[in-house]
């Protein structure tokens, strides 16, 4: 299970026409392109990838940590191990195979993570919060695939809710890397993923600096300000000289991904 | 060969007060029944092996089974939180549980090297995380004709490992099929090693992307009917899902633990 | 995504002179059709490399096509000496041939690093024989954790890696199985990959004990029904195990080698 | 494929009810015990370990380095990768899985060798012989899997033909580590397995002895001499104090094993 899933229990914000959630998952299909393979965790990432491979992405390649590659699920998946996933898949593999001969050869373009904190260099927290190690105030999932998918897929999507618990200054703990603290940490520490490309956030996109690999705000969803993205923000958040404006989730992005999330409730 | 026993005699013969235990299945064939009859049997101080201590191993810490957890994901799948393996880290309560904390990949190749009679393991993994520092079982190594530095994890070897699967003839060969997870290495890491069952069959019918595991390499196979629920057996039965979501509920409230613990663990007793 | 392409347009875009070349297949879906086809196509100063370099590595090697051999057992199954591999070694004819010997064990997991990405392997191998001081590519290391002292053996990543399956689809998804060997990692290891089947099809139906390559990890797939022969293709056909025994007459003499590389491969050219 | 093989070549001595390969096979098929797991070379040692599960051994494991793990043939396979290993075993798996699954870890308890050359402490050559390595007078084989059946198998047994040729005072190439030089080596190597248990020949039998690690003749074939055992070896053999008698093949063996033979020439 990828450390995704522990932001799923908080509640999406509400548009008129649709929900935060619903803006964000859009926003992460739109990154999944046709004929590339992606890395797969249960929750929003899953989400995510169905919708593209629903939509403009035909070709994509669903990897799951589960060893299902080539997954072709005609419903939303309710666990990494759904049944559906093992049915459609080109071909199943065990779990140390799926991580050493498919992820660690860098053979995946793009892996999706959550975060329950991340630093600007897009470093994430998925372990613990508050209080020491030993005796934490919130003991998260842990690390999972996450830290290897970090390294080595060819790049990284994340997306996070933004907020000042979870856009944080210093990190209690690092699981996974981004940038380590800038450019040249990722090749001394022999990760062979180029990194984190965008995070995703429920308020716009942030984008690595080239040269500083600090996270930059570059779009912004409909109806949210930079005003609104700093304040969410525990560092002084860097924004592009020319902030864009995400497109917003289409008819169609909408309906199949309602779709998908309908086969996910029936399923339950 | 494998013997054919009972899930409670199994139990009680091959696992130990203080033993290393691998329960093992990735979301699917987890195997829950033989998790509760080891509640059922009071095993203490156990340290508990697995990369995703869903929710048996939050009714084995609950139940005050556990001393030691070594894992890469405590989460309870789709839903949240384990809330018995929170308190136990946040509050210690029942009792304090020790973590060894590591990635998914490094548990998979910890199992690969204890399955392969290897002491270690070498992988890609770790490097510029704090899991580096605060675990101990992870190290540096370097490869001897690059010179690259690369991350090392010791072999897992528990002392037993207990799976879950469709099936098994009377011989006590045995064959599992659909996501098969790190089922194989786990057993074929350990000392000895349980496999409950669907079904005791005359002659295992090969079935695509199937593992089977000659009797020789097995300890003990029990014939436990639905001994995954609220996992699932591709073929037998379906996850229910409802049951994970219920966990939520059951498991926030040390009272109602305890309660779902007398009524549905200790007052129901082993499967026939 | 693997591209469909004949036989003879797939060697000659990806088996380069000087190329390290891996054919694999274990007694069993042995790629000699392409072998075959390299010959044609007259490719010299390649690094052949095989666990098993049995018939169709004895051809190549009279065919003067190979500068060096990465291997670990070099022999007619069941027959006797490979007396092309032994006159090139012994006698330096067609050329000398260089050679890089390791153990099935060394060789397999050479292939599991470089299908792994990694830069070596660890094993259990080796230690007390005489491989250790002839073979530059055979180290010791020390596991961090026990202070054992185990072997290390380099990745394999062959420029090109050539296997022979029963089918594909005409995505270039591929299918194979019976003995797999160590085809797989043969495949995953590579820079580029050549798969001949023995049938292409609308869709790939599970067979109990198949491996998959997915479409996107194969460069290129031919249809060459038969391209195994004098190997076998489980399901399409047997092995052919008189032509292993004459295979030994026609090899034990340069004249008579001669001839049948001109009659047998020159003049047949490629399959359509 | 088992360096084994490299003595296939020789002709037998025949005797008047049975063949020298007749007597070394049922010799060798003895060795092996119900309900144990044989790592099993193509050639005499294939042969051996089918006329064992054929008459007191049903239970007997064989596993093939192709990847077959319990074959159960009703024919002698014709090569290490026969589609009837495939057909009849209980898991086929991959050739990197059977070296460090199942044999690595030491689960195997009897593994087979063959040698073109052995030494006094059962060391092995199956690489080359005169000349030099770079330009040999005859270029063997080589390792196959023998180095890692030699170290790993609980323990071994050592089928070859004893001349002068082949009983040699030092090898050209340890290929396969018997003893080393003695007591103490195979420790020091973390060779884990037990060793070469016994050594059977057209002539006899040798076996270890117990304190020197060196072979000691402890049986001979019917017919056979001490004296020709002594000729036929490159050093100054020991002899037990009571060289046994072997048991010559029975009915039922030589039976089992020319019906099992005669699958063999069928199937060319």
């Amino acid at each position: 299970m990828s450390s995704a899933e522990t932001t799923t229990e908080t509640t999406a914000e509400t548009s008129a026409e649709w929900t935060a959630d619903e803006m964000m998952t859009v926003a992460a299909a739109r990154q999944l392109h046709d004929g590339t393979a992606c890395f797969v965790g249960i929750g929003l990432p899953s989400t995510a990838a169905n919708l593209a491979r629903a939509t403009h992405a035909p070709g994509l390649v669903l990897v799951y940590e589960s060893g299902c590659i080539g997954a072709k699920p005609d419903r939303l998946p309710l666990s990494i191990g759904d049944g559906v996933l093992a049915d459609t898949a080109d071909a199943v593999v065990s779990v140390p195979e799926v991580f050493n001969y498919w992820l660690q050869p860098g053979r995946i373009d793009v892996g999706f993570l959550g975060a329950a904190q991340l630093d600007r260099f897009a470093n994430i927290n998925t372990t613990m919060v508050g209080g020491t190690y030993d005796a934490p105030a919130v003991r998260l999932p842990g690390a999972g695939g996450a830290p290897e998918i970090a390294a080595s897929c060819r790049e990284v999507v994340v997306v996070v809710r933004q907020s000042p618990r979870t856009f944080v200054r210093e990190l209690e703990f690092v699981t996974s890397v981004g940038f380590g603290s800038g450019p040249g940490d990722r090749e001394r520490w022999g990760l062979r993923g180029a990194g984190p490309r965008v995070v995703i956030t429920d308020l716009g996109v942030l984008e690595p600096d080239p040269s500083t690999c600090e996270l930059t705000l570059t779009s912004l969803h409909p109806g949210a300000t930079v005003e609104q993205a700093r304040a969410a923000t525990g560092w002084d958040l860097r924004v592009a000289a020319d902030v864009a404006s995400t497109r917003p989730p289409d008819a169609d992005e909408l309906r199949v991904l309602r779709a998908l999330n309908a086969t996910l409730r029936a399923g339950s | 060969m494998a013997r054919i026993m009972s899930l409670r005699d199994a139990v009680a013969e091959l696992v130990r007060d203080g033993d290393t235990v691998a329960l093992e299945g990735f979301t699917h064939l987890i195997p829950f029944a033989a998790g509760h009859e080891i509640i059922r049997q009071g095993r203490r101080d156990l340290t508990l092996v697995r990369m995703t201590p869903d929710v048996v191993y939050d009714q084995l810490i609950g139940a005050g089974c556990a001393a030691r957890l070594v894992f890469s994901w405590g989460g309870n799948p789709g839903v949240g939180s384990l809330h018995r393996f929170r308190d136990a880290v946040e509050h210690g309560w029942p009792g304090p549980l020790e973590l060894e904390e590591h990635s998914h990949a490094g548990m998979a190749n910890r199992y690969v090297a204890g399955a392969s009679g290897l002491p270690f393991a070498v992988l890609r993994g770790y490097r510029g995380t704090d899991l580096v520092e605060r675990t101990a079982t992870i190290a540096p190594i370097t490869c001897p004709f690059t010179g690259e530095e690369l991350t090392a994890v010791p072999a897992l070897r528990p002392d037993v490992t207990v799976v879950h699967a469709q099936r098994a003839d009377r011989q006590g060969n045995v064959q599992l099929w659909g996501i098969t997870g790190v089922q194989k290495e786990a057993v074929l890491a350990a000392h000895r090693s349980l496999v409950t069952v669907e079904e005791l069959v005359d002659e295992l019918t090969p079935v695509p992307g199937d593992v089977v595991l000659p009797s020789w390499v097995v300890t003990a196979v029990a014939h436990v009917p639905g001994g995954a629920h609220p996992s699932y057996a591709q073929g037998y039965s379906v996850r229910d899902n409802e049951a994970y979501r219920r966990w939520d509920a059951v498991s926030r409230d040390r009272d109602a633990f305890t309660a779902w613990l007398d009524a549905d663990v200790l007052a129901a007793g082993a499967p026939a």
